[in-house]
């Protein structure tokens, strides 16, 4: 882990759906799925999931939703980022033989991706992969070439399943249950999945979001109520005994000031 | 064998949460005083909302970290919420506030005097907004009349925290203590300092400075603890590197009472509290000192 | 493509070794600058011998060390011929000297004048007989003083080491350049800083208090240069932790026109020169860089 | 290697000569034959060379000579010194099956009875014990009872052979060669054996004292002339070809303020 913004030169764009872009670079940084880098580019930082992890090599993939991350699809082949980390406490992998169920809701695909590259090796796999629409379903190409079972999911229709991701994930429940479950995407997402889930008793690991600054643990902006964890630190991925404590989970967040929305 | 007390205020250990670490919500600062702190500091807080610098806030270095978060705080009718949910039981709860104007700072004294056992005044923050923070701790005169307007509006101890980015750094310390200061924490942040990245050949930054803290600022705050013991008669609080219990020791025998940790937190978890008091407890044992009270300030007798 | 100038004055590179380490004989200096330094500043020397503090005059903190050497100096007389010793065929030979008033600078610099290419005043060491030292970098108007007396005296440029033990460096580094310093060196030791043994419940260094230097205080140095970089024309000299290749270009991009590197030599040998050298120009050739020049204070620029 | 002073109690202290004695305590500090350590008593802080090097534990072996070793003589089993370090270059030790001549004068035999102990196990070795008169001879119980050929030598007669070490030094080279020699000793006496060994082309190593101030290789006080090498880090231990070097050896000296003498 580093603490200090590593320069890296950006080797591959990749454009994934029409507002979501998979950027590719050289670095040292050593990571594990589930886990974050700080990303710099030179006039602000956020952070970024690891979509894909490669030998000395990193991916992140980035949704345009405002300044930065649009700043960041300006970007080019050759241009530098700064990047730092990486951080935070990924999802579980030491998994053999097992049935598992990876659930990511649009760019909510990227940290569950470098997780399922992993997962695959020795378990069987089923991918529920859900955005609003057929142009915006994340990594579609990639998981179709995959060795998973895939279970494409549109809001409206225009590819797999009608309908939202917990709709989908219950027709899945009607004929299959799994061993343990991975679950990233909008909060409002995840505290369906995770009620669903905990109704049929499958144990799941879910990744979070919070305001970040520090990404190191120390200025407390991403804690959560009531357990006080650090999603830095603790987080951002949580399992459901874990998510049970975290009172706020689906509920409301702080945002730069810390004030509660 | 661990109590202490600083200026009449009871603490089951001499380790407190420094301010702005894992601050911002009770819930982490109840989460911290669980794990063997015997008081918080909160995060500092203002009278509105305000949301700091933009990232990149922090940046490690060779022997700690610099940050420049800019004092983000949600405003102190919000902040009122969390001082509520912080278990007070045994535990010390201190605020940390800060504001420009003399009234801004006994405005706000008067508003969380109810919820809590001190009152922290910083006037020391080195990349605080012009008015702020430092740009009042640097100057013996602003220094006075907003230690005595937060003395007179306040019920419970006021607690003055320096900087050490001063020429002398024992003129401020006597000023706040004429101008009613309860006790003194020492120190805030050092610096400050920048952080270049070579490659993209710009401060790393967002507000370019920041200041700095963790293990290398702490021969330096021992330091400015040992001028200001024979300086003035108040208790004082040490911050700045604290990570085992030989450096609480020797803040304890620079003259501290009490010490903050903040930046260990980063490298050793929130555990920290509990390995130094039991840590301390056996070094106790072994030197056969029964108190902290008779530990302070003994690396000045003798000789 | 290594080449700088500082005031007109040529360095091979822009490496050279800092006052106090390994500066007291034109032996050790001579090593030095085989060793890869474009040129040497000497330990700073006074009018008359002084044998400094008695030991423990150096502790080891994290990060690096604090020193309070007390400036011990065989005298100018003997200085001098030390002076004479070092081989100054493409080298730059640099002479600090400290005194307490502008008389005793300026019996230095006409006594060492002919001996040296340019002359450092020690104005900063933190750790100094009251009087001298920081007592002087601390003082606008002491400052000013001595740097005008000295520069008076002189026939090479005179470099002005400045504190960062002070509320607003960029004050005393306008005041300095106002009095006529040709450069400005900065900085010199940090705090001053202390260090407790905790066993004997004692400050370890025999003075108690030490200048603080090596890794730790480098962001701070880099903070110090960047504003001074803003606030005067004066070409500046960077030091302060400067460790590899890396250190030297953040000094540099903040506005150093050279550094000089001291408390490295302890970690990394005489050694550290060259191989600083050698992987500096690589960096420079990495990136498109053709001069030290034109990397000067880029860290500036843009947004 | 300690930067800064640990604290140790003293364990044992042995009254080796009426001006002479050695200090046993505990230390997790390593220490190879010929290194120093600063010792600190609150007061101030000198250099004395590691006279013995146990298992975790060191001694040194002070001369009362002047305030601070006088301040050492007061010290009584239990008190508490700082001692730092351990540093400096010390002894050549790689040798075996080898003739070797181990000579010190006076409280110089302390560095090189750390080295002797290490020298005998796999090699043949002389020592030739030098002081004053008999009643300072140091360790000689100790080097009576090692697998040592063993020469004192006083310079009163009273024990061993009667005259200055280099005389004696003369007297054993009429009958031996030695492939290697260490010395240690007053810098007038290791002048004196220079000279022998140098014309009898016995290569050696010698230890040297200078003011020392921060033995960490900064402060420069302890450089010598014309090398500039730092007693504390390339030294004090130099052999032949480095002695040759070394202009001031035998010569001159600084003082605490660099003035020579
Ligand atoms: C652990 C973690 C992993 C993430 N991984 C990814 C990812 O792989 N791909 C991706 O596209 N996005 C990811 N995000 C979200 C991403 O950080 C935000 O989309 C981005 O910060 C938005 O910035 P903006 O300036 O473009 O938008 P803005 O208009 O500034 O903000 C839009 C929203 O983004 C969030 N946001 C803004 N700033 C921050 C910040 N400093 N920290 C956290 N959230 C912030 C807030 O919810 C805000 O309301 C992740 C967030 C976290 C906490
Ligand atoms: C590498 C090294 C190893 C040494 N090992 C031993 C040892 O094993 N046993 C032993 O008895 N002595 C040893 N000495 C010498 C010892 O350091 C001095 O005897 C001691 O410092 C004298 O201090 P004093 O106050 O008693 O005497 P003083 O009256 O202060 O000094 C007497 C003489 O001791 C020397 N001296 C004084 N201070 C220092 C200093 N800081 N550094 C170096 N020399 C100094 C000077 O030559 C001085 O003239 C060693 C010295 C060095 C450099
Ligand atoms: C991220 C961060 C935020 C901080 N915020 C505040 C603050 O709001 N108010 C304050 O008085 N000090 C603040 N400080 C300073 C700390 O309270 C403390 O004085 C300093 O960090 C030195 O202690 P440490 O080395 O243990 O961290 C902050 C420090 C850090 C690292
Ligand atoms: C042992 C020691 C002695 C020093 N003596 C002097 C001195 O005589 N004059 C001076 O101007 N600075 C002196 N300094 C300060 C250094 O020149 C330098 O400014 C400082 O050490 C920071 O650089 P560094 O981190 O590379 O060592 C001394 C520093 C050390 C460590
Ligand atoms: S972002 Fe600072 S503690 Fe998590
Ligand atoms: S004693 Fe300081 S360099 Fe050797």
């Amino acid at each position: 882990m580093i603490r200090a913004p590593q320069a890296v030169k950006i080797k591959e764009i990749i454009d994934e759906t029409p507002t979501i872009k998979t950027f590719k670079f050289d670095t040292d940084i050593k990571a594990n799925p589930g886990e974050f880098l700080m990303v710099w580019n030179v006039s602000d930082e956020k952070p970024m999931s690891i979509s894909n992890i490669g030998d000395n090599e990193l991916s992140i993939t980035v949704k345009n939703i405002g300044e930065f991350t649009s700043k960041l699809h300006e970007l080019e082949v050759g241009d530098m980022i700064g990047v730092r980390g990486s951080y935070g406490n990924g999802f579980k992998t030491d998994f053999k033989d097992k049935k598992l169920l990876v659930i990511g809701g649009g760019v909510g695909m990227a940290p569950v991706t470098a997780l399922t590259y992993e997962l695959i090796k020795d378990n069987d796999v089923d991918v529920l992969l859900a955005a609003t629409t057929k142009d915006e379903l994340l990594f579609l190409d990639t998981y179709e070439s995959l060795d998973v079972n895939l279970h494409p999911c549109t809001d409206d229709g225009s590819y797999g399943f009608e309908g939202y991701a917990s709709n989908c994930l219950l027709s899945l429940l009607e004929d299959t249950s799994y061993d343990y479950a991975f679950v990233c995407g909008p909060e409002i997402m995840m505290i369906g999945i995770y009620n669903i889930l905990e109704e049929a008793n499958i144990p799941a690991d879910y990744s979070l979001e919070r305001y970040m600054k520090c990404a190191l643990g120390v200025c407390g902006q991403c804690c959560v109520d009531n357990t006080g964890w650090r999603i830095c630190v603790e987080g951002p991925v949580f399992d459901s005994e874990q998510i049970k404590l975290i009172d706020e989970f689906g509920k409301y967040r702080r945002d730069a000031s810390g004030v509660k929305y | 064998m661990l109590e202490t007390d600083v200026c009449g205020i009871r603490f089951r250990n001499p380790l407190m949460l420094a301010a702005g670490i894992m601050g911002s919500t009770a819930s982490s600062m109840n989460w911290i005083l669980e794990s063997g702190a015997a008081g918080v500091v909160s995060k500092s807080f203002s009278l509105k909302p305000h949301p700091g610098y933009k990232n990149p806030t922090t940046v490690g270095v060779d022997g700690g970290i610099i940050n420049a978060i800019g004092l983000s705080n949600p405003g102190v009718d919000n902040f009122k919420e969390e001082l509520k949910e912080i278990n007070r039981k045994d535990n010390v709860v201190i605020a940390s506030i800060y504001g420009a104007t003399p009234d801004e700072f006994s405005s706000l004294v008067e508003q969380i005097n109810p919820l809590v056992d001190m009152i922290e005044l910083n006037i020391s923050c080195p990349h605080a907004m012009e008015g702020y923070g430092a740009s009042i701790g640097q100057d013996c005169n602003l220094s006075h009349t907003i230690v005595a307007a937060s003395k007179d509006a306040s019920e419970v101890p006021i607690i003055a925290k320096l900087t050490p980015n001063v020429t002398d750094i024992t003129e401020i310390a006597k000023t706040c203590e004429d101008a009613g200061a309860d006790a003194l924490s020492l120190i805030n942040t050092l610096g400050p300092g920048m952080k270049i990245n070579i490659d993209l050949a710009r401060p790393v930054l967002f507000n370019k400075f920041g200041g700095m803290s963790g293990k290398a600022i702490k021969p330096i705050a021992i330091s400015n603890v040992y001028s200001v013991y024979e300086a003035v008669d108040v208790p004082i609080i040490g911050v700045g590197g604290v990570y085992n219990f030989e450096d609480v020791v020797e803040f304890i025998f620079a003259g501290a009472r009490a010490v903050q940790i903040g930046t260990a937190i980063m490298d050793e978890g929130v555990e920290v509290f509990s390995k130094i008091n039991a840590d301390l407890e056996v070094f106790m044992k072994d030197k056969g000192y029964s108190s902290i009270d008779e530990m302070v300030g003994i690396a000045h007798g003798g000789d």
